[in-house]
């Protein structure tokens, strides 16, 4: 079995395309979610993404700035304590990207219903309210019933709220460590990348760190991604900058500022692509891009100790590049 | 003493969580008021993040999100939002929560969703202003067995009705929520930069029953885009002790509270 | 906050009675089950229980064998390689136990609608066939339609079948490790242990070892069954004998058969519980029976080195001794 | 050569499996067919139990569990019955299984969970003869793609018609299946110590389609309680190979088929 280790570049071209059903994030906010594999995405140009996205914070602000979004469905499109995403305020304010609502557990069971192929998934939770009312998907009907429909409970013969599978074509999850065969350790709460791991139709992982496969073995029950579910690796240290990635490195505040700043214009947009998105190819210029310094202060992490136990099965760049030539 | 007003709101909010409660708290405020709480007076409280962060106390001041790394530091467990959001909350199981709010209307309803020109217009249209979105705060609306919103007083978002209801409260009031089979009982209080409000029975209309020493009656009403109403037994809520307020500075150790008030 | 460790016998006479809805294992036939508190619940003689047993083996064969039990909710009640629970059909096949069957996922299903407060749960396997027509509780309806009604999914038109869920009184899990405060590590796989940990009333762990909290902050994402939902924690080391603990003892092959021969006739039933049940109080007395030659055996495990990253917070008998004291 | 009929069958059953599929095995016969395919020439096969043990093989022989110690010393991934059993295999995603039967008939349906004095009878009695219940069973034949039956091949297993339906197979044959929304295709084959039979087209009636040099479509015949059609094209399935029978044997290093037949 060769292994799955792709370059980013490569990861991009390969599973995304123009149109498609992007998912990405299934982490919080300022989280671990695939940024970096977003910033390529920009990069290589994608366009009218039907981005499900929950609820991940810079990528989706990043990728509705673009203007490469058509619709989202989303939970929770803020920063947290960072505020409002202003590129992706621009985008909906302005009509260009539309938006669809449900909570954050909703949002979580529809990936549920889409990777157990269920036809729906009921829910006790956040409807009752504009939630159910309102579509922006359909936006001409009012109270819109095929949002989160009722079904009769048998039962009881109560009335039971439903909502919709969903099955994202593609998913780019980020993981704190990755075999090379696609095994994946997360570290932190998973939020819901375990069932979009399943839901998605492909499945990318962005990975931190590669570590041998041993690692898995002697932790199989941290292993909640297993490969079998993958279809390619990416190694990306440092990928989900300016967010945190527990464990490995904090968010970066200056950055998660300034970039969310620089989303409010076309102009500040124009800037920060060529700043932090085309002026780096390889990983090692994407590290310089960010700087030896602050990289030195994101990783003052009080949940550095987290990783301990699995340093001893960290690949190394070189040891990578070596798997990925010898294909 | 000296405190600021989002001190005192926060001590407010905290003295309405119980020992042995279980808890979720959102980022920002309510974290602060939840685990001020948590150092307080509410020992052995189960508290969570709508991620499945338990048992962590967040390390270095407010956390920048619900599973930033301050606040995953000590955690004993890590699991997902399907567990804590899902089997702890919508469950009905969790006891109390914190949420904040853009908007307000009288009867709780809360709209973090966006703001819109003609909030009238049933059909849906892009908003004047996005906001972030409900997140898990309908969960906490629809089945915490009661729950607190904390939000600045501002006659802009104290309003008679809000543009759209992401998390449900008493909807159009009296037992309208009751034909939903909500495992909640509903929002039990609004806590305020300025004051305290609680539903008054039947109507479920919020009205006011608690002022601080740094606000007025007057000074709510002006600041309440409906026209409040006033407890006949309203009270002077009683100032920060120094030890909550020791306690509180411990929580909020970046000072979030004391930037503006 | 006082720790939750408890005594067997206290834990026992605490948390079940008769009549009650008793749920154990959650893991699979020859697997990690409280195999130790369902001994103790034949010592305290309960009686006219309606267990929840997915889907194990040996308890449940022994709660049969001994009487005790009215009803069974199941999908799998044999003992794998080991055969067919001779108690348990002894039961069964006089009238004094009746079985209502489910399939494996739906059994699961059922305690994640439990787990969720959900009315039900869509099944999309595990119908069609006599588990759907034939009901053992309901013997006069055929078909039976309340046992895994249709609904309409209102987003296709098309039926769906719907699962009861269940919550259960109290739960007894086996864990391999626990914290003084009940929150616990399980190696191998959870078979549907974390969704029982939540639709159950009530929880009490049965855990082979108790270990540091220290060692939980070092695993966050290993702790699947956090404090919070745990009533009682009981240490009772070998407590999965004779079935197997994933990381510290085989399953007993001697045993398992000699168990199993001995439910077969009432006669066996009392010896086997004179010599297996009543001739131990404490820990040390279960372990003497066991036997020291036959307990190095068991422990020569291929599953050995799964332990291995947290021997170091394992508390002696000592300290557990001196916390169940302090409080 | 010198082999026994049920190593014949785990071999049979096992040159079904192909390279590259994502594949459930049962405890005993079938877990040994799939792990000599996977060993012999299904290389790259994603492999999993019901409770969710991912990457292994196992050692020491023969696990006496699916979650047995033998198949749990060098997996990649744990998880659980959700994850494997519905994520997996409900789903529709996993290609082939293998399950075993207590009882057959002609359209491939399974009884696992008792025998009954009057099976005729509708109302449910306790069983003459309590089984050890469905499993996981149902999950694979409703929805693999296509899954292998494996039973010793006896007159009272293979029934006209069986007690009980513990796992679906064509039900009533021709389309009977389809009017459930199921996500699998249906039994692909049925292996057993004296042959193979596959589904007639259209009434999906199970036809005897391959015999073993140890066996003979006379002896298969009488061995069977429905009146066994012969194909036309019915074949003498190939013995095992040498390297075949050294992968089983590396496989079953208990011994486990070698005890009888």
């Amino acid at each position: 079995m060769p292994n799955k280790l792709l370059s980013m570049q490569e990861a991009v071209a390969q599973y995304t395309w123009d149109g498609m059903q992007y998912a990405h994030g299934a982490s919080l906010s300022v989280g671990p979610d695939s940024v970096a594999f977003g910033r390529e995405m920009v990069r290589q140009g994608r366009k009218n993404l039907h981005v499900m996205s929950h609820c991940c914070g810079q990528q989706l602000n990043l990728l509705c700035a673009a203007g490469a979004v058509d619709r989202v469905e989303t939970a929770f499109s803020g920063l947290e304590v960072y505020g409002f995403p202003y590129g992706l305020r621009r985008a909906v304010e302005s009509g260009r990207t539309i938006v669809e609502d449900y909570s954050n557990l909703n949002f979580s069971l529809r990936l549920l219903a889409g990777a157990m192929n269920w036809p729906f998934c009921p829910a006790v939770s956040g409807y009752g309210s504009d939630q159910e009312w309102r579509s922006a998907f359909s936006p001409e009907e009012y109270p819109c019933d095929k949002k989160i429909p009722e079904v009769m409970d048998p039962f009881t013969g109560k009335t039971c709220h439903v909502l919709s599978p969903l099955k994202p074509d593609v998913a780019a999850i980020h993981v704190t460590m990755a075999d090379p065969d696609g095994n994946a350790i997360m570290l932190g709460t998973e939020w819901n990348r375990y069932e979009l791991s399943r839901a998605a139709k492909k499945v990318v992982l962005q990975a931190d760190l590669i570590v041998d496969t041993a690692c898995m073995r002697q932790y199989p029950n941290l292993v909640r991604i297993p490969d079998v579910v993958v279809d390619a690796v990416v190694y990306w240290p440092l990928g989900v900058w300016p967010q945190c990635s527990t464990g490995l490195y904090d968010s970066d505040e200056e950055h998660m500022y300034y970039m969310n700043n620089a989303m409010k214009t076309p102009e500040g947009f124009d800037e920060y692509k060529q700043k932090y998105i085309d002026s780096y190819h390889t990983i090692d210029e994407y590290l310089a891009v960010i700087g030896k310094g602050k990289i030195n202060k994101l990783q003052d992490t009080a949940t550095w100790h987290l990783m301990d136990p699995y340093r001893k099965w960290i690949m190394s760049s070189e040891e990578i590049v070596k798997l990925m030539d010898g294909r | 003493m000296n405190y600021t007003r989002q001190e005192m709101m926060a001590i407010a909010a905290g003295r309405e969580i119980y020992a042995g409660e279980m808890a979720i708290f959102g980022v920002g405020l309510s974290m602060l008021a939840g685990h001020f709480a948590k150092r307080n007076h509410a020992f052995g409280i189960k508290d969570l993040t709508e991620g499945g962060v338990y048992g962590a106390t967040p390390v270095g001041g407010l956390p920048w999100g619900i599973e930033d790394n301050r606040i995953s530091a000590n955690a004993t467990s890590f699991t997902h939002c399907i567990d804590a959001l899902g089997m702890m909350v919508a469950s009905g199981r969790c006891d109390v929560g914190i949420i904040g709010a853009a908007q307000i209307d009288k009867y709780g309803n809360v709209n973090t969703t966006g703001l819109w020109e003609e909030p009238a217009n049933p059909a849906y249209l892009p908003p004047k202003t996005r906001l972030s979105g409900s997140g898990g705060a309908p969960e906490i609306t629809c089945s915490c067995k009661r729950y607190i919103i904390m939000a600045a007083h501002e006659k802009k978002r104290f309003v008679e009705k809000v543009d759209y209801i992401s998390s449900p409260g008493y909807l159009s009031g009296g037992d309208a929520r009751a034909r939903y089979n909500f495992h909640g009982g509903g929002p039990a209080l609004i806590v305020t930069t300025l004051g305290i409000m609680r539903p008054e029975p039947v109507t479920n209309e919020f009205i006011l029953t608690g002022y601080y020493h740094s606000s007025s009656i007057e000074e709510i009403k002006e600041n309440t885009g409906w026209d409040l109403k006033v407890a006949p037994d309203v009270q002077l809520v009683p100032e920060p002790s120094p030890r909550e307020l020791e306690n509180l500075r411990a929580v909020d150790q970046t000072g979030m509270l004391r930037k503006k008030g």
